[in-house]
């Protein structure tokens, strides 16, 4: 396999075509959070709204325009978190930061299960520029998350 | 025509991605440099290099001297009436910025009645077009803002030329400034300069010219073009990076408010108070880039020496080949004039849209055949915000690039779609 | 202590005026370049030159990987909280400037609440020092013109020291910006930097530290020295001309206005409106001096290779030499400290008055016998004025200069008067 | 000779110490014009008055201070235009700068013996970075004479 193919394997060109959770939708939840991110070297962009229930992630949406890398990232991303909760995504994007700090390595411990698809992001770790279109999602994901924590403690205080 | 020149360009020769050889079509972008480039600044490095205007050791005059005389290489390339007319700048954006920042401050009251010329407020507009590359867009936005004038803009039609049915309307007696490129990054289009600076002196508008795109591949006089200022990069015309130069009318950077301030730049300073110099100086505030301007000299003198007319000559030659190519490609799309693409007035360059595959994409798979395009939106938003698309790929030429280089690429393009299974 | 380097700098084994010797002293105006920087700079323009930050390919990969880790180098010399810390300029006149620049525009209401920060306007002071050299002088004095703010300075004493006893009045509650040099380059008196940051932080002022001459010569840690920015320049300390570079706390970069405008620094941009980039890139506008900030981070290792400490001791030693020395020739005046030639505070130059002699004439004698040094108010005209001279001598020390160069620089010196039949 | 004693020749030492025409005097001539140069490299300054008595320059004075090259040259031009023509200082003044530009040769022509002691400065010539100074005098000589003929045209539309 080739380093191009290694990087475009079929699950990552199935996610992006298949783009899980993409749409924006209302949320009735207490604790909602959005975060518009833009990568301006290749005009990539993500609106990520996030909702919690107490301490999980409850439900991700987005909606994007991009590189099939960025756009397959967030629909792996949205199948991952989903349900979990915070500090396990937490944890998942670290793994995933680590990931692609690995220039093209598997991580080689639990880690690489614990990513699931978004392990297969592995080859991208060999083309530097590539690895924002791939983090685009998660820095998304995180700042509407600490949106989401924002909203629901204010929530919270209008009680 | 061109002798094949890649043997003057050492990087050239390298291999990339697993052996692959090197196919380099990022010249819009930034150019490679011949050994004349190189070697010329080794040694002046190595041999020559001292403070410039400054000292009065043999170092110093040494370097004043090959400093001087890169002035006078890249005034002879552009025909300026004189070496004073030329500004060492870091960039093309910088030489930009100069004359919208000395504008700003004229405007603000910097340079007294001697620089009233340069003067804007409201009710007054700046004008641009839609073709532009973002060192000459947002200055002139900043400047309005700044100011209180207004910033209008001359519209591209559906081929990517400019709209010069327009000029008489946009164009009025509000107009101060007349901002545009002489050739798109994008498109490739040559503008008509000459309209433009007719409708600009009919109602007694500075010109600025981007000159970014057309020094390092056309033959360009900027006394018969009749603008006030123009712009260009050493980067681009196989020159080194950090330096560029900024052309204009000796009476006109004469009373130009400077924006960046320094030594070397003023005449007499006290804690309260400084006098400016006459240009080039008052603008070159500081260190110069020393190294960057012989290393500038040295690329005028290298294009000089293969003449600007067959440098063009070999430009057409490849545009016609990469969009003769490209329009041949099921999928996708050239940005720009479709029709000719033997037409005389457009670089060799093309910037395509491939349907079903972003461009990022597409450049990563030519990339894996040592084929390096650039994608994106070239920093020409607005341009690509007309075509309805967010970025393109571009392939673009230069004086080393070869018909081969040119065929390689149309023949990876023609695999991108099929790569990515994008339905036929 | 440094060890004999001169093998390390090719300029430096040439000879000048009909076979002599070349002792060049005019490291403080401009330095020379080692082979290691020499070399970074060369295989990357041969082997890995692309463009930064914008292509997906390998050149651009690679061109881009060399360039950040440049910055990491340079952030490692002063110490910065981190690289995005750095900011790449044409040189410190640049750097400077664009933060005057910012705290003008800011002043003019850009970069909205987030950057009132820097707001400037009448009955608010700048307060700089009368030790500055022009580019830490004239960007103050014209910002305080654009803003209606009071520039005030900081007197020298008769042995060239700043007045530390003047910062508690001259520093007061309506100081907005206090910029100083961290080292002058004519006494060669090192600032006491901890004084004026006390002072400027009990009133909630700004501090800008012109950092030229430290940063080649002596260990800075710009987190202990505790100001918000710091300047220098490349070809100052060992790397090439066309870069500069600014560090700043990286919560104040991000909320300047830029005052350059162009491609890369921005997010988005349509004709009508642009939004900005967190630093460094938003103050990166245009194409960067890409192979000259490889050539500066290549210095810096080169200097993090040698130990500033070791740096700092070859300069006191030097220091000495060359004070006691021209403090022994009849009719020479020191400018600066005279009593204490060992002292730890000042800088590996002598800047002297030959009495009857022109400070230019002096250069010639010296020249005809090889050695290079620097004559003129070397752009601190203030300081001249302070002490009542046009001009004056300077020569200046780097790491390879060797106690020869300094002993022949005494011994030259000696011959002047008589050359020119000055009365004894 | 070495090249640094061709270019302090005694003549030009001389001069740096008599300064011909030092000093400024009020002129009581109808046509007086004075100008004032700077060199900012190495701080020289020139200050010198002109008076015309028809086309003849009838006096030149002046004050400045400087590297010995400039102070001497303007003495040295000051001994050699007075009493001259407008026309032929306009000559010595081409001449002059001619021996600059020639690298430290003499103009070996007649030229050289119209220029008398200011043809000691040929060693100057050798110098790039000091010819400036040689012709900061020139510079003032010229412009003050522009400004004596104004003054005079003027003077004479009053009458
Ligand atoms: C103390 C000081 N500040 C600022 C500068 C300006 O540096 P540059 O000319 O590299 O911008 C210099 C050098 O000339 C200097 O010595
Ligand atoms: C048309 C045009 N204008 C301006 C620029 C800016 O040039 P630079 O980045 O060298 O300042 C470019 C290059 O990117 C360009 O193509």
């Amino acid at each position: 396999m080739s380093s191009l193919e290694q990087m475009y394997q079929q699950v990552i060109m199935d996610h992006a075509r298949a783009r899980h959770g993409a749409g924006l939708v209302d949320l009735d939840l207490a604790a909602v959070g959005e975060s518009h991110q833009v990568n301006t070297t290749c005009g990539d962009e993500v609106t990520l709204r996030v909702g919690l229930e107490g301490d999980t992630v409850a439900s991700v949406h987005w909606e994007g325009q991009g590189c099939s890398i960025s756009q397959a990232s967030v629909s792996a991303l949205t199948e991952l978190v989903e349900g979990h909760s915070i500090r396990e995504s937490d944890e998942l994007y670290e793994a995933f930061r680590a990931l692609m700090g690995n220039r093209g390595e598997d991580l080689g411990d639990d880690r690489d299960d614990m990513l699931g698809d978004a392990g297969a992001f592995v080859g991208v770790g060999k083309y530097p520029a590539r690895i924002k279109c791939a983090l685009i999602g998660w820095m998304a994901l995180r700042d509407a998350i600490a949106q989401a924590q924002a909203s629901g403690a204010e929530g919270e205080q209008h009680d | 025509m061109l002798p094949d020149l890649r043997g003057d360009f050492p990087l050239l020769a390298r291999t990339v991605r697993n052996g692959k050889p090197l196919t380099y079509l990022d010249s819009g972008a930034t150019s490679q440099r011949p050994y004349a480039v190189l070697d010329a600044m080794e040694s002046f490095e190595r041999e020559h290099f001292g403070a410039v205007a400054r000292g009065a050791h043999l170092l110093a005059e040494e370097a004043t001297e090959a400093f001087e005389a890169a002035r006078a290489s890249v005034a002879r390339l552009v025909n300026a009436a004189s070496p004073d007319e030329v500004v060492w700048t870091e960039n093309a954006t910088a030489a930009i910025n100069l004359v919208a920042n000395g504008i700003g401050n004229a405007s603000a009251g910097q340079g007294g009645s001697e620089s009233a010329r340069f003067r804007l407020g409201e009710g007054d507009s700046i004008v641009v077009t839609q073709a532009e590359h973002h060192a000459n867009l947002i200055p002139w936005q900043q400047l309005a803002a700044r100011t209180g004038a207004t910033l209008r803009w001359i519209e591209l039609d559906d081929d990517g030329r400019l709209r010069l049915d327009q000029l008489a309307t946009v164009i009025d007696g509000t107009t101060k400034v007349v901002a545009f490129t002489h050739a798109s990054n994008v498109t490739g289009v040559v503008t008509d300069v000459s309209a433009f600076v007719a409708r600009a002196r009919e109602v007694g508008a500075l010109t600025v010219l981007d000159a970014c795109q057309s020094v390092p591949h056309l033959p360009v006089d900027v006394q018969t073009l009749g603008v006030d200022f123009a712009a260009f990069s050493g980067h681009k015309m196989l020159g080194p990076t950090g330096v560029g130069a900024l052309w204009g009318r000796k009476e006109l950077l004469d009373v130009l408010p400077p924006s960046v301030f320094g030594g070397g730049a003023i005449q007499i300073v006290t804690l309260e108070k400084t006098t400016w110099h006459p240009a080039p100086t008052r603008f070159e505030a500081g260190t110069q880039p020393v190294t960057q301007a012989v290393g500038m000299g040295a690329a005028a003198e290298y294009l000089l020496g293969l003449g600007m007319a067959d440098v063009a000559a070999h430009e057409r030659r490849l545009a016609q080949i990469l969009r003769e190519g490209v329009s041949g490609v099921p999928g996708v799309r050239l940005i720009g004039p479709v029709g000719d693409p033997g037409a005389d007035d457009v670089l060799g360059l093309a910037s395509v849209v491939v349907d079903g595959v972003h461009p990022h994409d597409v450049g990563q798979v030519l990339d894996d055949q040592g084929i390096e395009v650039r994608v994106g939106h070239h920093c020409a938003q607005p341009l690509h915000q007309r075509f309805s698309v967010a970025g393109s790929t571009r392939a673009s030429a230069h004086v080393y690039t070869t018909e081969d280089d040119a065929a390689r690429f149309v023949e990876a393009l023609a695999s991108v779609r099929e790569f990515f299974g994008v339905p036929a």
